[in-house]
């Protein structure tokens, strides 16, 4: 399922690419000790969907000219996005256990692969609010050179709290850009509580509407139907579009499942042992067997 | 030599956070502004025990600093609480024009800086903050080295009403040594170590350092004086020249940019009053990147091991001076 | 017209303020030789309502405690709003030609009484899109301690630009802080172009809804319907309001309405002879009399 | 005494506005971004020629970076054009991760910087921005001393590939007086006087304001070496040091914060390679305030006659020393 040939890749497939990236995320980040898991597990099948379906790419040249342009905005999501890049290709597997550590590629925020970060990703994130910036610029510079790349953005539901996601949605407004689709991970959670305690961003729909973008809302966790969303935005014409996607944070593990305190920790080795337990193994096969680890089923040894 | 122990560790942003129950308790015009990183910053207990006084904002520096403005304009003593690159860096502008040149007294309290943030990477490891806030007018800095010294610091910044107060406070326990009841001033360094070959001058989490890097070097014979320079603005120029005059050589320690901080802040006083040869212990102008506090340290050059190097690199030039 | 009453003032007085503002500021600005004028010019009827109507004041205590707070967000009209301040007592109006000179009180954009700025100036402002926040700030504070005082924010329409102002919406709005009136002077300009040439904030009352306020639209110039606007704004529960005036940049001269070039330059004498000429003098006088002037009729010579 | 002729005035920003046009006619990979204050930065031009080159992002700087940022992804040469105070300090946070963490090569061409923006005020007075802008990796600062000098400032910038670089000059007509083909290149200082008992280094505007101070001072019987440090990162450090030691004294002159600024990275290199005495023309750590540009620059001592008085206190301090 690497390469370039995505739409060769079945929906079955893709949503059991979503729980093996689950597997991989839980892994990753109890060898790491330290990372988000709540957003990243929530969005395992937006991230399956986006690099086995939605974005042109090739992971052996990840410079490819012809590639869509993806930025992942809120950049703390950086475990699925580097669980995807692995399996879709762009490093190796084994790579996902060196996660925030030190001289490792995959840091803890993203950093761009032409300075010391991971293969697959163009600009630098963590600071909230900034990728939408960027995915404009990108878009500016495409339409000026009438080049047909598109470009997907990711934001987090509490990233939107930030004053430079609205300059930047007014800006793509402005300009019509439909080359632009934004992805809103809208799982209502974010660090101190649910997104309504903290800050409430609804009408969510009506704001984006309102900034000149057209508005689509669907389950991110069904993988068809999240596809389906995407190549609407992408069709439509005249303006940008936004995938507003319901999520759970924690999704697949049941003590994880919609509780934002889950936001920005990892699971210790008990809760690990739990999840993955919750999440089977896939065809896909892990990227490390840990030794506590009951014997996994024999078809998903092999990748 | 003086040896000075640790009576264990704990956080620096604990100890902002124990200050501020106390005196939140006494003083009800204390309230809080939280940017969706309360448990982070620990103000998440302000936030449960007061929460007619504590102010969500969501993920918004920007909003977050002239809110504290408006707070400040009505009688209150607004806590805005971050980390540190998204409480200095983010809204720098907001800053300096709602609350520096307004001259508003804003209490911007700013965990988790230096890179001993660790495995969050460059990003969030702010080295740059000292920078930012030192160069603006009215504004007071304030760097503490532990605990008990934040909690301290964090008591202190309610007697300065002229403008804002940046604190710098750091994420990881580390060890306590500065007593609980140890002096503090804002503006005036304290003297931890006597000494005659050199002086070493630190903030932060590098006081610490520089503690144990001066055992290492009075073993070998040499003999430092230590300051604990907890405000690095208003610097207090006086103990600096003292020490330059006293010893002939410095070294400086900060968990920062080797540009504009602590160090620079040092040499503008040093080339002023008394120049003498000085040594930087100090990020070298480069960004961070994930890993634990501890390995970064090391790699990065702002550890125990650099202050001895530093020391003993200054020396030889004061000799050949 | 000093003082504190300020529901005496006829409408008819409260007009021709805005006349007698608008000369002022034609005034200032050609003694001051730099400074804005197709703002404040728009806004002299909005100031004259709201110093001489709307907001409770007292000028001989700027910091009487239960004053109603107002900020200029958009600092560059600062002549409007000192000429008001002028007009309404806070200082003589002969200070009014130190507008922007070294050692004034009425620096080219506003610094706090309490520094080294003009009396009835709470805060600093300049950088465009700071003053909501700083208006949340204090709604926040006087509903903390149960107190009445209102809070006015004045914005431009370019200044909305600023991701910031949309920040301190989002806030007001979750807060529902119905002791906060916004305005936005809707003149359609900005430096460098109309509104929709450099960024289209359309449609500006569904943004403002959709961030949870109350929206009044309104006419700027007409002293009756924007008065009525803004009591009908405070005396809304439950959600700020914000009261969109439609205004003409440069209104009153010829030459500068509605042109977006008039946004920060000053006139120069002919322009203003021309101006002063189109502005006919009022019953309150002029803070000064250039050699120039024709004689002005008799009526309109003393305040 | 090597006399430095002004050949009439022009205005700085006017030199960045020209050497655009120039590249812009052979470089159709260039493309600027307005943050609606194209007249002033005089952007206007290029707009005018280059309409689709030239994107409106309205008063909004954060989103202006990110957006320079996207294009640099794509190959553009992105042209960031705004006033100094909203171009360093409104968007850092969005310069220091999307550009100088992420080494993309924009230019931040900022207009409007110093104290003599004049009648605006303090908060457009951008006293703060060379400071902010030296402390981040990767970030190149260059300050340049007249109209021809802009001019060279910008093209060299085209030849900055591995990260931002900030442009720093300034609105006022000011004397021409480098020269239409004077020498420059990014990171080496230029020695524009030749001397023995103290050296200026001045940067900007304060170039001229200490040729004018050399003149006086040479009548006096003092000579001073001027160096017009146009780079301020990278320093150019051998430079300095072979001034300290050859002359023994140093002044720095700058239209900036006293903190952080261009004598605050000269007194770092000095203290890490030659201590001298070093006197500081810069802004006393305080806001500016409106008035035209001369009258201020005298107020907050940042004239030639500031500069003619730290030469004599620095001589003083030289001999004591
Ligand atoms: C500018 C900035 N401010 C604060 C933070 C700290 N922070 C990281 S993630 C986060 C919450 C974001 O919420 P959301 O986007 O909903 O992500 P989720 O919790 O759903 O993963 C915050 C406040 C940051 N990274 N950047
Ligand atoms: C943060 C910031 N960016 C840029 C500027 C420069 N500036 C001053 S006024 C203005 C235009 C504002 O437009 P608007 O609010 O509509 O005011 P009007 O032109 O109608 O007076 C700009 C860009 C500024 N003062 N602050
Ligand atoms: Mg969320
Ligand atoms: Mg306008």
């Amino acid at each position: 399922m690497t390469g370039t040939n995505n739409n060769q890749n079945s929906i079955a497939d893709i949503a059991e690419m979503g729980q093996q990236i689950r597997r991989d995320i839980i892994k990753m980040l109890l060898i790491s000790g330290s990372g988000h898991s709540g957003g990243p597990l929530g969005l395992a099948d937006i991230f399956a969907s986006l690099y086995f379906r939605i974005l042109k790419r090739d992971s052996s040249n990840p410079n490819w000219p012809e590639r869509d342009y993806f930025f992942l905005s809120a950049g703390h999501l950086a475990p699925v996005w580097y669980a995807t890049l692995a399996r879709a290709g762009y490093f190796p597997i084994e790579e996902l256990s060196t996660l925030r550590k030190i001289n490792t590629r995959l840091q803890g925020h993203p950093a761009p692969a032409y300075t010391h970060g991971a293969p697959g990703v163009e600009v630098a994130s963590g600071s909230l609010g900034q990728g939408m910036s960027i995915a404009v610029g990108t878009c500016l510079g495409l339409r000026l050179d009438k080049k047909p790349n598109r470009v997907v953005v990711l934001h987090g539901d509490g990233e939107l709290d930030e004053g430079q996601v609205w300059e930047s949605m007014m800006t793509a407004g402005h300009y019509g850009l439909d080359n632009l689709t934004a992805i809103v991970d809208r799982n209502f959670c974010q660090i101190d509580n649910r997104t309504d305690k903290v800050m409430e961003i609804e009408p969510l729909a009506d704001k984006w509407r309102a900034f000149r973008w057209n508005v689509i809302e669907c389950d991110g966790h069904n993988v068809e139907e999240f596809i389906g969303a995407m190549e609407e935005a992408q069709a439509t014409r005249g303006k940008p579009s936004v995938v507003i996607a319901k999520t759970f944070m924690g999704r697949g593990v049941s003590f994880m499942e919609d509780n934002y305190k889950w936001h920005g920790v990892p699971p210790n080795q008990e809760q690990a042992k739990q999840a993955l337990l919750e999440i089977p193994p896939t065809k896909f096969g892990d990227f490390i067997t840990f030794e506590w680890e009951e014997e996994v089923p024999e078809t998903a040894k092999q990748s | 030599m003086k040896r000075i122990q640790s009576t264990g560790e704990k956080a620096t942003r604990q100890g902002f956070s124990d200050a501020l129950m106390e005196l939140a308790e006494e003083n009800s015009d204390i309230v809080v502004l939280g940017g969706d990183v309360s448990p982070s910053v620990k103000v998440d207990v302000f936030a449960k025990k007061y929460p007619e006084r504590f102010f969500s904002v969501g993920v918004s520096e920007a909003d977050m600093m002239g809110i504290a403005a408006g707070l400040a304009l009505v009688g209150k003593v607004p806590i805005a609480s971050a980390y540190g690159e998204f409480a200095a860096g983010r809204p720098f502008d907001q800053i300096r024009q709602s609350l520096a040149y307004s001259e508003l007294p804003v209490k911007i309290c700013a965990s988790h800086c230096g890179i001993t943030v660790g495995p969050d990477g460059a990003t969030h490891q702010s080295l740059e903050d000292i920078a930012l806030m030192r160069v603006l007018p009215h504004m007071t800095v304030v760097s503490p080295a532990d605990y008990h010294e934040t909690k301290r610091a964090f008591k202190a910044s309610m007697g300065v009403t002229g403008g804002p107060i940046y604190l710098r406070y750091f994420r990881d326990a580390t060890p306590m040594f500065t007593g609980e009841d140890g002096p503090f001033e804002i503006g005036r360094a304290n003297r931890l170590i006597d000494g005659s070959d050199a002086t070493v001058i630190a903030c932060g989490l590098q006081v610490w350092e520089a503690v144990k890097a001066a055992e290492v070097l009075d073993k070998e014979g040499i003999s430092v004086r230590l300051l604990n320079m907890h405000t690095i603005k208003p610097l207090d120029t006086a103990a600096i020249l003292d020490s330059a005059k006293e010893t002939g050589a410095i070294v400086t320690a900060e968990d920062h940019q080797i540009h504009c901080g602590l160090g620079s802040a040092v040499a503008e006083c040093l080339a002023q009053g008394h120049p003498v040869p000085q040594e930087f212990v100090a990020v070298k102008d480069t960004f961070g990147e994930s890993g634990n506090g501890a390995d970064l340290m090391e790699k990065y050059g702002v550890s125990r091991t650099a202050i001895v190097d530093a020391v003993k690199k200054v020396l030889k030039r004061k000799k050949s001076s």
